[in-house]
C-alpha cells in the first residue's frame, strides 16, 4: 500500500490526516499552519490537542514564516512531530539538517504539490478568504496563479522531494473532492497506515505536473529578464538593491541564513574612522551605513546554492527590493556548477563541503 | 603549630568576629571565645542599625556564618577565659567551657527538642520580654542555630525530677544531659579581647521608675520589643498592658553624669528609635528629652535632621536629676527642667531611657584572668590612650572594641582592624627568625 | 467541574527570585520557625536582586508564571551596595509596561525581606500567593496562539 | 535667541543645499551628511560628502526616511571621533535618537554639527517607494505650504510634539514664516561657532516663528493625547497584544531599522533566548499548542522593556514593518508612559543621564509610587 | 581613461607556496609590476570570498587569489575548497553582469618564480585593458 | 560521556524525613520524564552533614563515578560549603553539584506532606536540569604583590606607612608637598587623652625617614592606577619636575587628609581679612611661633571661641572641634591666665570616654562656656542668644573660629582617578560605614584619617592601623589571592561598547578596551552580584554559575 485517498477536498483531508495522527497517539504534537476564523489572522501552530486542528489551514496559499526554519527550532524531537511544510519549505529544512540546524528523527514530513503562495501584503488584508476558494480551482488545473508571488510562479520544484507523505493538489484537478495521500516511506505507512480512506498501491505520478512545470519554467524566464531593466553589472546591481535599508531581515527570514550573528552585522563591520576618511578621499562621497550592496552580494556567496526559493526575502523587504527573484537567478547558476539542488536529499552533501579533484581547471 | 600561629580571641560580638574572620584570611588559627550560647554579640539584638537603618542581621549574618564555617576558627561559646599564663608570644590561655548539654557536631538546629520541654523561663537574651524553654536557643536565626540546656532550670539537671524530653525528642541523639564543664589549654602567641560593654543600670537611678512602671523600657528592651523576630514579632506593646503606646518619651543621657562620660552613641540611637516608633506607629507622638546632641560622625547628622520635627519633638532637659518619671494613673508623667529651668511636663504611654554604655559586668574579672589594667571607668585600659589604642598593659593582649570605651559600630569594627594589624605585627616579632634577623641586624 | 470549582482549585505557580543575602536568609528564618508558607511558590535564588533582568521576569511571565515575586534587601541594605536600587529601577520599568499593555501588572511584585524578617517573609508569600489566586490563573495559560 | 533670515532662491531645499556649499567651501566644515537620491530614483540614501559640487543632486528634506540619521551616524562614529568636522543635516527625531545613541557611546558628536529643521514628516517609505515621483510632488506642495497633511504622512509625524527645535546644534525655523524665508538658528556654542565661521550673522527676531512653533506644539500635545490613548485602548490585555501582533511574521525588521535598538544581536534573536525543542513541546502540551513564529509577544513586550525610554517615536519600526502593524504608533505609547515615570525625555539633552543607569535613593514620585504600591499592599496585609 | 592608469591589484598568496613562489621572483630579481599589493595568508582556503568581493567593491581593480597547484596543499586539501569557493563567486558575478574577470585565482607554487612573474604582467596588462574598477566611482555601493 | 547524576536525599532525621514522604521522592525520579539519555541515581541517607554522611557521599561519588551531584537537604547558607567540600574532596568540581532546600522550602514550611512531598520533587527536578547546564569553574591563585602605595605623608600616611613597613614589605609614601607631617605637625600640643604631647608627631617623621622599608616620595603626586587588589601599576610624578616613576604595589592607602573651610563663607561669619579672626590652625601657628597676638603685637585680653562654625551648612558636626577649642582655651590661659576666654557651643560634643574629664578640666581653668542657640560675628564682637535666654552682645579682642573640616582640595580628582566613590559631602566612601570602614569600593584601595570624615589625631592613626591590619591579612608577602569564581564575563561579539555596566559595576569590576571597543570584566575584581547582566539588553554578559540557561532551567521546572 503507498497511497490513501480519501473523500474530501485535499485541505480537508489534510487537517483529517492531522486529526487522525494525533488522535491515535501517533505523534504527540504537530506543526502546521492555522488561520484564526475571528481576525483572519495566520500564524504556524504546534498543536497538541485535537481540538485545536479545527483552525488547521494546512495547505492555504500563505508562507508567515519558513516552516522549515521553525520545524528545526523543535529538533532533534524527543517525541514524535508531523509537520505540514510546502515543498520549499522541507528543501529548507533539510537543508538545515545538513548544517547541523535540525534533525529528521521522529518527524513525520507531510508536503503537498504547491500551487504557489501570495505575497503577505495581500494575505493581512480580510478580504483574502475570498480569495482562497478560487485559487485551489485554479491550482488544481494547474495554471500559474496570476497574484501569487513572482518566485512562486517561477517555483519548478512545486513536487515535494523526499517527504514521507505527498499529498496531490496542484495540477490534480481532483483535489477539490478527493485527497491523495501518497506514503513515501515506511515510517509514513507505519504512522498514517492506519487512515480510514481507500489504499491502493499507486504511486506520485510526477507526469500530471509536466505542464505546470512548462508554464512555471516559462514564468521563470520571464522573470529573469525582468530584473535589473535598464542596467547591467554595477549599475544593474545598484538599480536593484540601490533603495535597500540595511535592515536584513532578508537574512533574519531566510531559513538557510542560520548564522547566530551574521558576520555582517558582527564587529568586523565596523569602520574607524580614518577607513571612512580615505574612501572619502577617494571616492568624493560615501554611502552610509556602507556596505549596502556588500551585504547582498556577500549573502548570495554565502548561501545561494543552497536557496531553496521560498520568497519570504522579498515578503519581509520593506522596500520591495526583488530580492527572493535575485537570488533564485543567481542560486540556480551558483548550484548548476555542482549539479546541486538544494534539498533534494539530505545525504547529498554541501557542495562547499566536499570537492572533486579533477574540477574547474579552467578557474587557475 | 607553634604559638605564634594561634590566637585567642575573647568575645564573639561585632569586632571580635571581624578580628577572628581577619586573622583566620591571614593563616592564623583562632580560639574564639564567647560567654553566651551563640555568637554575634549586640548587633544582633537590633533589627536595624544606624545611620543607614540597615538591616543588622543582613549584616552580621554573613560574618556569623563565615566565622562558623571558616575551618581556622574554633568557636567556643559558653566558654570563658579563667587565666593565662606564660607571656609575650608564648600565652597558655585557660579556657572553661561549660557544659551545653548539647553535642554541637550532632545536632542540626531542627528545634524539635524545645516542645517537649516542660520548663519555662524568662528569656534574659529577649531582655526578660519573652520565655524560652531550659533547653533553647535565644531566637529564631540564632547562630550557632544549636540549643543548649540551662543547668539551672533544667528540671533533671538541677535534681528537681527526672525528665528526659529533649533526650527522647531529639532523633539524632545530639543531647546529652550527662555534658560535663570542660577546663582546656590553648597554646596562643596573642590575645584580643573585644568583650563589649554593659548598660548603665536604670534602676539606680529611682526618679526614672526603671523596674517601677511596665512602661518604662531600657534600649536593649526596645529593640528586642522592635525587632520582627522579638518576642512580639516586632509589636509595639506595653508590658503587662499590651497597650500600644500613643505617646513616648526617649530620655536622654541617662548615667552620663554617674559614669562621668558621654557615650556618644545614644543619641543616634534614640533618634533611630524615634524613626522606627513613626515608621510602626505613624500617629504616635514621640518625644526626645535631651541635652547635648552628639552626633559625632559625617553622616550621623544627616540622620538627625531625618527625624528632627518630623519623627520626633525635641524637648531640652536641662537636668536629669530634677527629671522625674511617675504614673498619672492610665500612664506615665514625665517631669522635667526646660533650658529656661522652668518645669514642666508630658503625660506619655512609655518612656525609653538612653542609658550610658557602661563596663562589662564580667571585665573585672577577666582583668583579673589575663593580668591587664582597667582605666578609671572600668573599661579595659589600652597603653598610650588614643595614640596607640588597642595595645593593653600586657604585651601580646590587645583591646577592641566597646571593651575598651564606649564607641558605635563602626569605630569597634576599626578598632578590631588595627587589633589584628598589631597582632600580625606582633606574632611576627616573636617568631625567632625574626629575633635573629634583629640579633643581625644589630651586629650589623 | 464548575467555574467556581475550579476556581477553588486553582494553585497558582509564583516564582520567586530571592537574593541570597537578605530575603534567601529571611526564606531559611522563617523555615526554622516553621512559619506555614503557600506552596504555590518556587524559589530560585539569585546572589542579588540586580541579577534579575527584564528578559528573565518577561520570559517566566509568558512562560505561564501567574505570579513573579522579585525580593532582595531593603534599599540601603544591598550586600553590593547599591544593587537593588537599579533593580528597583528595571522593575519600575517593567511594571510600568506590563501595566500600559494591560498585562495584569500586579502579578508581578517586588518585595523587599531583610534576613531577620521571617514572619514578613511568609507575610509577602501568602499574601502575594493569595492575591494570585483571587487573579486566578495567568490568562496566557489557557491559550494556543501564543 | 537669535536667527538669521536666510531668502532662498530655489526653495527652502536650496537654501540648505546653498549653506552646505558654502560650509564647505569656507572650510568651516570638512563634510556633509545628507540624504541623496538614489540612481533609480526610487528612494534615498544618506551620504557623507566633502565635494560641493555634488551637493546639487542632495535632497536635505528628503521627503522620506528609509534610514534613520542616527544610525547612519552610529555607523561613521561608533568606533570614536575623528577630526573631520562634519554637518548633519537630519530631522529632530534622527537628532533625538543620534542624543539618545551618544549617551550610549554608539555615537560621538563631538566634531559633528548637528543641523536640524523644522520638521513636517515623512512620506512612510513603502508609499514612497510605491509611488516615488507623486511622493515627491506631495511633499514638495506640503513643504511650500509649511504644514503638515496629515494623511500624507506617517502617523506619528502627524502627533509628532519634537518637530521642532531640540538638542541640534544649528536650526532652520521654516514654520510659520511667509514665502522662501528660513530662519537659521545658532542652538549650540558649536552651532554658533560654525555660523560664525562662515560670516552668518544671527540678529533677527525669532519671536514670531516661536510663537507658531508653539501653537502647533500645542495642537499636537493635544492630538497626540488622544491618539496615544486609542493605542493603549487597543492593546489591553492578552487579546488587545494577540490582536496587535497577530500578524508579525516574525522578520524583527521594526529592531533592526529603530535606531535605539544599537544591539549588535538583538537579545531575541541569540542564542540565549532560544528554547529547547523539549521545552516547547511540552509548553505546546500544557496549552494545547503554541504559535509560530515563536515569542512575537514576548520580543516585542521585551523591547519595549528595553528601549522605550529611549524611543524617540521617529516611526522606522512601522515603515520597516512588511505587514504593517503600527510598531511606532504601540511603542510611542509605551514611549511617554515609561519615559514619564523617570521623567525622562528621550534625546532631550544630551547631559541627561539614562535613566537605568542612575538611581536615586529615595526615588522619583512614580517610580517611588510604583514600588511603594507593592510594599503598602503587603503591610496592609499583615 | 587616463592613459597613465596604474591599476591596483590586490594579491592574496598563500604562505606555502604563492607566496614564495613571489619571493622567489624577486630574488630572482624578475621584474613584475608595481600594481600587484601582496598579502600572505596561510592558505589560500583561509580566504572567504567575501574577502575577495570586499577588494572589488572597494575598487581594487583586480583581485588575484594564489594558492598551491591542487593536490599541493600544505593542509591536504584546502585549495580544492578555495577552487569551489571561488567558483561559486565567479558564478555570481558572472549571473550579475559584473566584471568577473576583475577576479583571478592561480595556482603558483614556490618554485614558480617566474610564473608569478607571468601571472602578475599578464592579469596587470589584462586588467589595464580593462580599465579602472567601476565601484571607485558608485557612491551608492 | 552520558551524565550520570548522584541525586541525595538527606533525611535530617525527622526534619524532612517524617515531614517528605523520602521514598516517593525516590521512585518519582527515575521514572522523570526527559531525562531518558541521563542516568539518575537518586538514593537518601539519615544525615548527610554527619561525618559518617559525608564519608558516604565521597565514597558515592568516586565509586559511581557521578558527573553531578544533586543533594536534596538543607539551606544552602548551612551546608552548601559543607557538600562543596565533599566534592572537592571526592574529586567532582563543585560547580557540577547543587544543593536543594527541601527542608526550608518544602518540609518545615508545607505542613501538608503530600504538598511538601510533591513540592521537594519539583525542586529536585529543576535542581537535576540545572546541573547539567552547570559548568566546570576552577579557581584561580593569582601571584601578587604586598607593597603598598600611601598617598599623603600627614599623620596618618606615615602611621599606615610604619605599621606596614617591614623586610618583606616595601611602603611608597607619595607627599604632595614638600615636607612630611601634614597640619598636625604644626600643633603645639595634643589633646590630654591623646597620652603624649605634639613631639610624637616629629617622632613619627624621623620614623619614616629613618625606616629603610618606607621610600619618601616627596613634591609627588598619583598620576595613574591601574590594576586591583595584590597587582596595582601605578605612576608617581613629581609636581615640580617631569619626573615618573613606574610602581607595582598590592594596595594603595589614601591618607589625604582635610582641609579647614572657609569660615568666611558662611553666613554670619563675613568678617574682613583686617578683623581679628582667625582659623584654629592660625592659632595652633601662633601658638607655636612667637605666641597667640593681635596684629597689632599685643596679646589679646579677652578671646571669643566660636564652634559649630559651618556645621549647618555642611550638614554634619566635625567631631573634634570642641576638644581642640578646649584646647586653644588652655593655649590662651597657659600664655596669660588673665585672659579672658569665652566658648559659645550649640551642643558640647564629647564622644569619647576621657573628653567629658577635659571638659571638666577645661572649667576649672576659668573657661566661660556659653551654650547659645544662635550666634553671629560682627568684626569681633559677637551676637548670641543663650538657650533659655534673650540676645545679648559681647565684644572681644580676638575671635576664633572652628571651622567645619572638609575634604581636601584634591580629593575629587584623586577619586576620578582611582574610579572610587565619593560619599554626599565630597569625603571618601567607605566600601561599607559600618562592617568595613577603611576600604572602598575598589577592593585594594583604602582611606585612612581625615579623608574618610572629620578625624582628629589618635582616630586617624587608629584607620591607618585598622589598614595595615586589613592589608596585613590580605596581602601576605610571598601569598596569593583567590579570586570569586562565579563571576560576569563578557561575550565580546555581542558586546556594543555602551558601557551601561561599567556605570552600574559598583566594584569597578569592569573596563573599556578602547582598542576592542568592548567592555571587560575584570575577573580578580568581580563579585558576582551580576548587576551588570540585569543592565547588558544585549545579553552579551554571562553570570558564571547564574547563566540565563541555568536560570531559565528552574523557571521552566518551577512552571511544569
Amino acid at each position: 500500500m503507498s497511497s490513501i485517498n480519501l473523500d474530501m477536498s485535499a485541505p480537508e483531508g489534510v487537517v483529517a490526516l492531522l486529526k487522525y495522527l494525533l488522535s491515535s497517539g501517533k505523534v504527540t504534537a504537530v506543526l502546521v499552519p492555522r488561520r484564526n476564523p475571528d481576525t483572519g489572522a495566520y500564524d504556524i501552530g504546534l498543536i497538541a490537542d485535537e481540538a485545536g486542528l479545527d483552525s488547521a489551514a494546512p495547505v492555504d496559499p500563505v508562507m508567515l514564516a519558513n516552516t522549515g526554519q521553525i520545524l528545526s527550532s523543535l529538533t532533534p524531537a524527543k517525541r514524535s512531530l508531523a509537520v505540514v511544510l510546502k515543498p520549499c519549505e522541507l528543501r529548507a529544512f533539510v537543508e538545515r539538517v545538513k548544517r547541523e540546524q535540525g534533525a529528521l528523527e521522529n518527524v513525520l514530513t507531510i508536503s503537498y504539490t504547491c500551487g504557489g503562495v501570495f505575497p503577505l501584503e495581500k494575505v493581512i488584508g480580510e478580504s483574502f478568504a475570498d480569495v482562497i476558494p478560487n485559487y485551489f480551482k485554479r491550482v488544481g488545473s494547474g495554471e500559474v496563479v496570476d497574484g501569487t508571488r513572482d518566485t512562486c510562479r517561477a517555483c519548478e520544484h512545486f513536487v515535494p522531494m523526499n517527504a514521507d507523505v505527498t499529498i496531490s493538489i496542484a495540477a490534480d484537478a481532483g483535489s477539490s473532492s478527493g485527497c491523495r495521500i501518497y506514503l513515501n516511506t515506511d515510517q509514513a505507512r507505519e504512522l498514517v497506515g492506519g487512515l480510514e480512506g481507500k489504499q491502493s498501491d499507486d504511486e506520485f505520478d510526477p507526469a500530471v505536473t509536466l505542464k505546470l512545470a512548462a508554464g512555471r519554467k516559462a514564468e521563470k524566464e520571464k522573470l529573469f529578464k525582468s530584473l535589473a531593466p535598464t542596467g547591467d553589472g554595477l549599475d544593474g546591481v545598484i538599480e536593484v538593491f540601490g533603495k535597500c535599508v540595511g535592515c536584513h531581515g532578508c537574512g533574519r527570514v531566510c531559513p538557510i541564513c542560520y548564522c547566530l550573528l551574521c558576520d555582517f552585522e558582527s564587529r568586523s563591520f565596523d569602520y574607524d574612522l580614518p577607513y571612512f576618511e580615505k574612501e572619502l578621499a577617494g571616492k568624493g562621497a560615501l554611502r552610509l551605513p556602507p556596505d549596502t550592496i556588500f551585504f547582498h552580494l556577500g549573502r548570495m556567496i554565502h548561501m545561494s546554492f543552497s536557496c531553496v526559493g521560498c520568497g519570504l526575502c522579498s515578503d519581509v523587504c520593506p522596500v520591495g527590493i526583488p530580492v527572493a527573484s535575485m537570488f533564485k537567478k543567481v542560486g540556480e547558476h551558483t548550484a548548476a556548477l555542482f549539479d546541486y539542488v538544494a534539498g533534494r536529499d539530505v545525504e547529498e552533501k554541501l557542495p562547499v563541503m566536499v570537492f572533486k579533484e579533477e574540477e574547474f581547471s579552467e578557474l587557475g | 603549630m607553634s604559638h605564634h600561629e594561634s590566637v585567642v580571641v575573647v568575645g564573639a560580638g561585632l569586632a571580635g568576629m571581624k578580628a577572628s574572620l581577619m586573622l583566620a584570611h591571614a593563616g592564623k588559627k583562632v580560639h574564639l571565645v564567647e560567654t553566651l550560647p551563640i555568637i554575634g554579640g549586640a548587633t544582633i539584638k537590633n533589627e536595624e542599625s544606624f545611620p543607614n537603618l540597615e538591616c543588622s542581621t543582613c549584616l552580621v549574618a554573613p560574618i556569623q556564618q563565615e566565622v562558623l564555617q571558616s575551618p581556622d576558627i574554633e568557636t567556643m561559646t559558653l566558654s570563658a577565659v579563667e587565666k593565662i599564663e606564660g607571656d609575650k608570644g608564648n600565652f597558655t590561655v585557660t579556657v572553661r567551657k561549660a557544659a551545653r548539654y548539647v553535642k554541637i557536631a550532632d545536632c542540626i538546629g531542627c528545634g524539635m527538642c524545645y516542645e517537649p520541654c516542660p520548663v519555662s523561663v524568662a528569656n534574659e537574651w529577649e531582655e526578660n520580654l519573652g520565655e524560652r524553654k531550659a533547653i533553647y536557643v535565644p531566637c529564631a536565626g540564632s547562630l550557632p542555630n544549636v540549643p543548649a540546656v540551662d543547668k539551672e532550670h533544667c528540671l533533671k539537671l538541677s535534681g528537681k525530677q527526672e525528665c528526659n524530653a529533649c533526650v527522647e525528642a531529639c532523633m539524632f541523639g545530639a543531647v546529652d544531659l550527662d555534658d560535663k564543664d570542660e577546663t582546656v589549654n590553648i597554646e596562643a602567641g596573642a590575645v584580643i579581647v573585644a568583650t563589649g560593654s554593659g548598660m548603665f543600670d536604670a534602676s539606680s537611678l529611682p526618679n526614672l521608675g526603671y523596674g517601677k512602671f511596665p512602661g518604662v523600657y531600657t534600649p536593649f528592651e526596645f529593640e528586642r520589643l522592635f525587632a520582627s523576630n522579638g518576642p512580639t514579632l516586632g509589636e509595639i506593646t506595653i508590658r503587662d498592658t499590651g497597650k500600644v503606646p500613643a505617646k513616648i518619651a526617649i530620655i536622654h543621657c541617662v548615667g552620663r553624669k554617674e559614669q562621668g562620660y558621654c557615650s556618644g552613641v545614644c543619641c543616634m540611637y534614640s533618634f533611630k528609635f524615634a524613626h522606627f516608633l513613626k515608621k510602626k506607629l505613624p500617629e504616635a507622638s514621640v518625644y526626645n528629652l535631651h541635652s547635648d546632641i552628639c552626633v559625632p560622625d559625617k553622616s550621623y547628622q544627616k540622620f538627625f535632621d531625618g527625624v528632627k520635627g518630623t519623627h520626633t519633638e525635641m524637648l531640652y532637659n536641662s537636668s536629669m536629676e530634677d527629671l522625674k518619671v511617675s504614673s498619672n494613673g492610665a500612664g506615665l508623667k514625665v517631669v522635667y527642667l526646660d533650658e529656661a529651668g522652668a518645669e514642666r511636663e508630658i503625660d506619655v504611654d512609655m518612656v525609653i531611657l538612653s542609658v550610658a554604655m557602661v563596663p562589662d559586668e564580667g571585665a573585672l574579672g577577666l582583668a583579673e584572668a589575663l593580668g591587664i589594667e582597667r582605666d578609671a571607668r572600668g573599661f579595659f585600659k589600652v597603653l598610650d590612650e588614643g595614640i596607640v589604642s588597642v595595645e593593653s598593659s600586657r604585651e601580646g593582649i590587645f583591646i577592641a572594641g566597646t571593651a575598651e570605651g564606649p564607641k558605635d559600630s563602626q569605630s569597634s569594627v576599626i578598632q578590631a582592624e588595627a587589633a589584628v594589624g598589631q597582632v600580625l605585627a606582633f606574632l611576627e616579632s616573636c617568631r625567632p627568625e625574626a629575633a635573629e634577623a634583629l640579633a643581625e641586624d644589630l651586629k650589623a | 467541574m464548575t467555574e467556581k470549582q475550579q476556581e477553588r482549585e486553582f494553585t497558582p505557580k509564583i516564582v520567586g527570585f530571592l537574593c541570597n543575602w537578605c530575603t534567601y536568609a529571611a526564606a531559611d528564618l522563617a523555615g526554622s520557625t516553621k512559619l506555614e508558607i503557600s506552596p504555590a511558590l518556587t524559589v530560585i535564588r539569585v546572589m542579588c536582586s540586580s541579577r534579575v533582568d527584564h528578559n528573565l521576569l518577561l520570559t517566566t511571565f509568558f512562560e505561564g508564571a501567574d505570579g513573579i515575586l522579585v525580593a532582595g534587601c531593603h534599599p540601603g541594605d544591598c550586600h553590593y551596595g547599591k544593587g537593588n536600587y537599579y533593580a528597583r529601577r528595571r522593575y519600575a520599568v517593567l511594571k510600568k509596561v506590563m501595566e500600559g499593555l494591560g498585562l495584569e501588572p500586579e502579578r508581578l511584585q517586588l518585595s523587599w525581606v531583610s534576613a531577620s524578617e521571617g514572619n514578613r517573609y511568609a507575610d509577602v508569600v501568602n499574601a502575594f500567593s493569595e492575591k494570585i489566586k483571587a487573579l486566578g490563573p495567568n490568562p496566557i495559560n489557557g491559550r494556543s496562539d501564543f | 535667541m537669535q536667527g538669521a533670515s536666510l531668502k532662498a532662491v530655489d526653495g527652502i531645499k536650496g537654501v540648505i543645499r546653498d549653506f552646505l556649499r558654502k560650509a564647505l567651501e569656507s572650510e568651516a566644515a570638512d563634510a556633509v551628511l545628507v540624504p541623496v537620491r538614489t540612481p533609480a530614483k526610487d528612494s534615498y540614501a544618506w551620504i557623507l560628502t566633502n565635494d560641493p559640487a555634488l551637493l546639487d543632486e542632495a535632497g536635505p528634506l528628503a521627503p522620506t526616511m528609509p534610514v534613520q540619521g542616527a544610525k547612519a551616524l552610529k555607523s561613521l562614529t561608533r568606533k570614536g571621533q575623528g577630526t573631520a568636522r562634519v554637518i548633519a543635516v537630519m530631522r529632530p527625531c534622527e537628532v533625538r535618537a543620534a542624543v539618545e545613541l551618544s549617551k550610549l557611546n554608539q555615537v560621538h558628536l563631538d566634531n559633528i554639527i548637528l543641523l536640524s529643521y523644522d520638521c513636517i514628516g515623512a512620506v512612510p517609505l513603502q508609499d514612497y517607494v510605491g509611488e516615488p515621483a507623486g511622493s515627491e510632488e506631495r511633499f514638495d506642495s506640503m513643504l511650500e505650504a509649511r504644514k503638515t497633511e496629515e494623511s500624507a504622512v506617517k502617523p506619528v509625524c502627524g502627533i509628532c510634539v519634537d518637530f521642532s527645535l531640540v538638542d541640534s546644534d544649528i536650526h532652520l525655523g521654516l514654520i510659520g514664516l511667509a514665502g522662501e524665508s528660513a530662519l537659521l538658528i545658532p542652538n549650540s556654542e558649536k552651532g554658533g561657532a560654525l555660523l560664525e565661521a562662515m560670516g552668518i550673522a544671527c540678529e533677527e527676531d525669532i519671536s514670531g516663528w516661536m510663537q507658531a512653533v508653539s501653537g502647533l506644539k500645542a495642537e499636537r500635545e493635544d492630538k497626540r493625547s488622544k491618539a496615544l490613548a486609542e493605542t493603549g485602548a487597543s492593546l489591553q490585555g492578552f487579546d488587545g497584544l494577540h490582536a496587535a501582533f497577530a500578524d508579525c511574521v516574525g522578520c524583527h525588521n521594526c529592531q533592526s531599522a529603530c535606531p535605539i535598538c544599537y544591539c549588535r544581536q538583538c537579545y531575541f534573536d541569540s542564542e540565549v533566548a532560544r528554547r529547547d525543542p523539549a521545552a516547547l513541546l511540552d509548553t505546546a502540551i500544557a496549552r494545547g499548542g503554541i504559535a509560530f513564529p515563536g515569542d512575537r509577544v514576548m520580543f516585542h513586550t521585551g523591547r519595549m522593556a528595553h528601549m522605550s525610554l529611549s524611543c524617540v517615536s521617529c516611526g522606522q519600526c512601522s515603515d520597516a514593518c512588511p505587514v504593517s502593524i503600527p510598531v511606532a504608533d504601540i511603542f510611542s505609547y509605551m514611549a511617554d508612559l515609561t519615559q514619564a515615570t523617570f521623567e525622562y525625555a528621550a534625546g532631550r539633552d544630551d547631559g541627561e543621564p539614562l535613566p537605568l543607569r542612575q538611581y536615586r535613593e529615595d526615588e522619583v514620585e512614580k517610580v517611588h509610587e510604583i514600588v511603594k504600591g507593592a510594599e503598602e499592599e503587603e503591610v496592609a496585609h499583615e | 581613461m587616463d592613459k597613465e592608469f596604474t591599476p591596483r591589484i590586490a594579491a592574496i598568496l598563500c604562505q606555502w607556496c604563492s607566496y614564495t613562489g613571489a619571493d622567489l621572483a624577486g630574488t630572482s630579481r624578475l621584474q613584475y609590476p608595481t600594481s600587484i599589493i601582496a598579502m600572505k595568508v596561510m592558505c589560500s582556503s583561509r580566504v572567504d570570498p567575501v574577502l575577495l568581493l570586499k577588494a572589488y567593491l572597494s575598487g581594487s581593480d583586480g583581485v588575484l587569489l594564489g594558492g598551491c597547484h591542487p593536490g599541493d596543499c600544505h593542509y591536504e586539501v584546502g585549495n580544492y575548497h578555495t577552487r569551489r569557493r571561488f567558483a561559486i563567486l565567479k558564478a555570481v558575478f558572472d549571473t550579475l553582469g559584473l566584471e568577473s574577470a576583475r577576479l583571478k585565482l592561480s595556482w603558483i607554487s614556490a618554485s614558480e618564480g617566474p610564473k608569478f612573474a607571468q601571472v602578475a604582467n599578464d592579469y596587470t596588462e589584462e586588467i589595464k585593458k580593462m580599465g579602472e574598477n567601476p565601484s571607485k566611482k558608485k557612491m551608492f555601493l | 560521556m552520558k551524565a550520570k547524576i548522584g541525586i541525595y536525599v538527606c533525611e535530617c532525621g525527622p526534619n524532612i524525613g517524617e515531614t517528605i514522604d523520602i521514598p516517593r521522592v525516590l521512585e518519582t525520579i527515575p521514572a522523570l520524564e526527559g531525562y531518558e539519555d541521563v542516568e539518575l541515581v537518586p538514593k537518601s541517607f539519615g544525615l548527610l552533614c554527619s561525618p559518617a554522611g559525608k564519608e558516604y557521599l565521597a565514597k558515592e561519588i568516586t565509586d559511581n563515578g557521578f558527573t553531578h551531584l544533586v543533594v536534596a537537604a538543607c539551606s544552602p547558607r548551612d551546608h552548601n560549603s559543607t557538600f562543596i567540600g565533599v566534592c572537592k574532596e571526592a574529586g567532582l568540581n563543585p560547580y557540577l553539584y547543587k544543593i536543594i532546600n527541601i527542608r526550608e522550602h518544602c518540609g518545615w514550611i508545607i505542613h501538608d506532606k503530600e504538598a511538601a512531598t510533591d513540592k521537594a520533587i519539583q525542586y529536585i527536578r529543576s535542581g537535576i536540569s540545572r546541573v547539567l547546564y552547570q559548568s566546570e569553574l576552577f579557581e584561580r591563585q593569582l601571584e601578587i604583590t604586598p607593597d603598598v602605595l600611601v598617598i599623603g605623608g600627614g599623620i596618618a600616611g606615615m602611621e599606615a606607612a610604619l605599621s606596614l613597613a617591614s623586610h618583606d614589605r616595601k611602603v611608597y609614601l607619595a607627599e604632595k608637598t614638600g615636607e612630611l607631617g601634614g597640619k598636625a605637625a604644626r600643633f603645639a600640643s595634643l589633646l590630654p587623652r591623646q597620652g603624649r604631647g605634639a613631639d610624637v608627631i616629629r617622632e613619627k617623621i624621623k620614623a619614616v625617614e629613618e625606616n629603610e622599608h618606607i621610600r619618601v616620595h616627596l613634591n609627588t603626586e598619583l598620576e595613574s592606577s591601574i590594576g586591583f587588589l595584590g597587582n596595582f601599576e601605578v605612576v608617581l610624578a613629581g609636581n615640580g619636575d617631569d619626573e615618573k616613576t613606574d610602581l607595582k604595589v598590592g594596595a594603595i592607602i589614601i591618607a589625604t587628609g582635610y582641609r579647614m573651610s572657609d569660615p568666611g563663607s558662611f553666613t554670619g561669619y563675613e568678617y574682613a581679612d583686617t578683623d581679628e579672626v582667625y582659623s584654629s590652625l592660625e592659632i595652633e601657628r601662633m601658638n607655636g611661633g612667637e605666641g597667640i597676638a593681635l596684629r597689632s603685637g599685643a596679646k589679646p585680653a579677652s578671646v571669643a571661641l566660636i564652634h559649630c562654625v559651618g556645621r549647618q551648612e555642611k550638614g554634619y558636626c566635625s567631631r573634634i572641634c570642641c576638644n581642640y577649642m578646649m584646647k586653644i582655651a588652655g593655649y590662651f590661659k597657659k600664655q596669660s591666665g588673665a585672659t579672658k576666654v569665652t566658648e559659645f557651643f550649640f551642643d558640647m560634643c564629647l564622644p569619647h570616654k576621657a573628653d567629658q574629664e577635659f571638659f571638666d578640666h577645661s572649667v576649672g581653668l576659668g573657661i566661660d562656656f556659653k551654650r547659645v542657640k544662635e550666634i553671629g560675628l560682627s568684626g569681633t564682637s559677637v551676637e548670641f542668644a543663650e538657650t533659655g535666654g534673650g540676645k545679648q552682645k559681647m565684644d572681644f579682642d580676638m575671635v576664633v573660629l572652628a571651622s567645619a573640616m572638609e575634604p581636601s582640595e584634591d580629593t575629587e580628582a584623586l577619586a576620578g582617578l582611582l574610579e572610587i566613590d565619593l560619599d554626599e559631602r565630597g569625603f571618601f566612601k567607605e566600601a561599607h560605614q559600618t562592617t568595613d570602614p577603611v576600604a572602598t569600593s575598589i577592593d585594594g584601595i583604602f582611606v585612612v584619617g581625615a579623608s574618610q570624615g572629620p578625624r582628629g589625631v589618635s582616630d586617624s592613626m587608629l584607620l591607618a592601623q585598622a589598614t595595615a591590619g586589613r592589608i596585613r591579612c590580605q596581602l601576605k608577602p610571598g601569598g596569593k589571592i583567590v579570586p570569586e569564581v562565579k563571576v560576569s564575563e563578557i561575550m565580546e561579539a555581542y558586546c556594543t561598547g555602551c558601557r551601561t555596566c561599567l556605570e552600574v559595576c559598583g566594584y569597578g569590576a569592569i573596563y573599556f578596551d578602547d582598542q576592542k571597543g568592548i567592555s571587560i570584566v575584570n575577573e580578580a575584581v568581580c563579585r558576582g552580584c551580576g548587576n551588570c547582566f540585569g543592565s547588558c539588553p544585549s545579553g552579551a554578559l554571562r553570570t558564571k554559575h547564574f547563566t540565563n540557561k541555568q536560570l531559565y532551567r528552574e523557571v521552566t521546572e518551577a512552571l511544569k
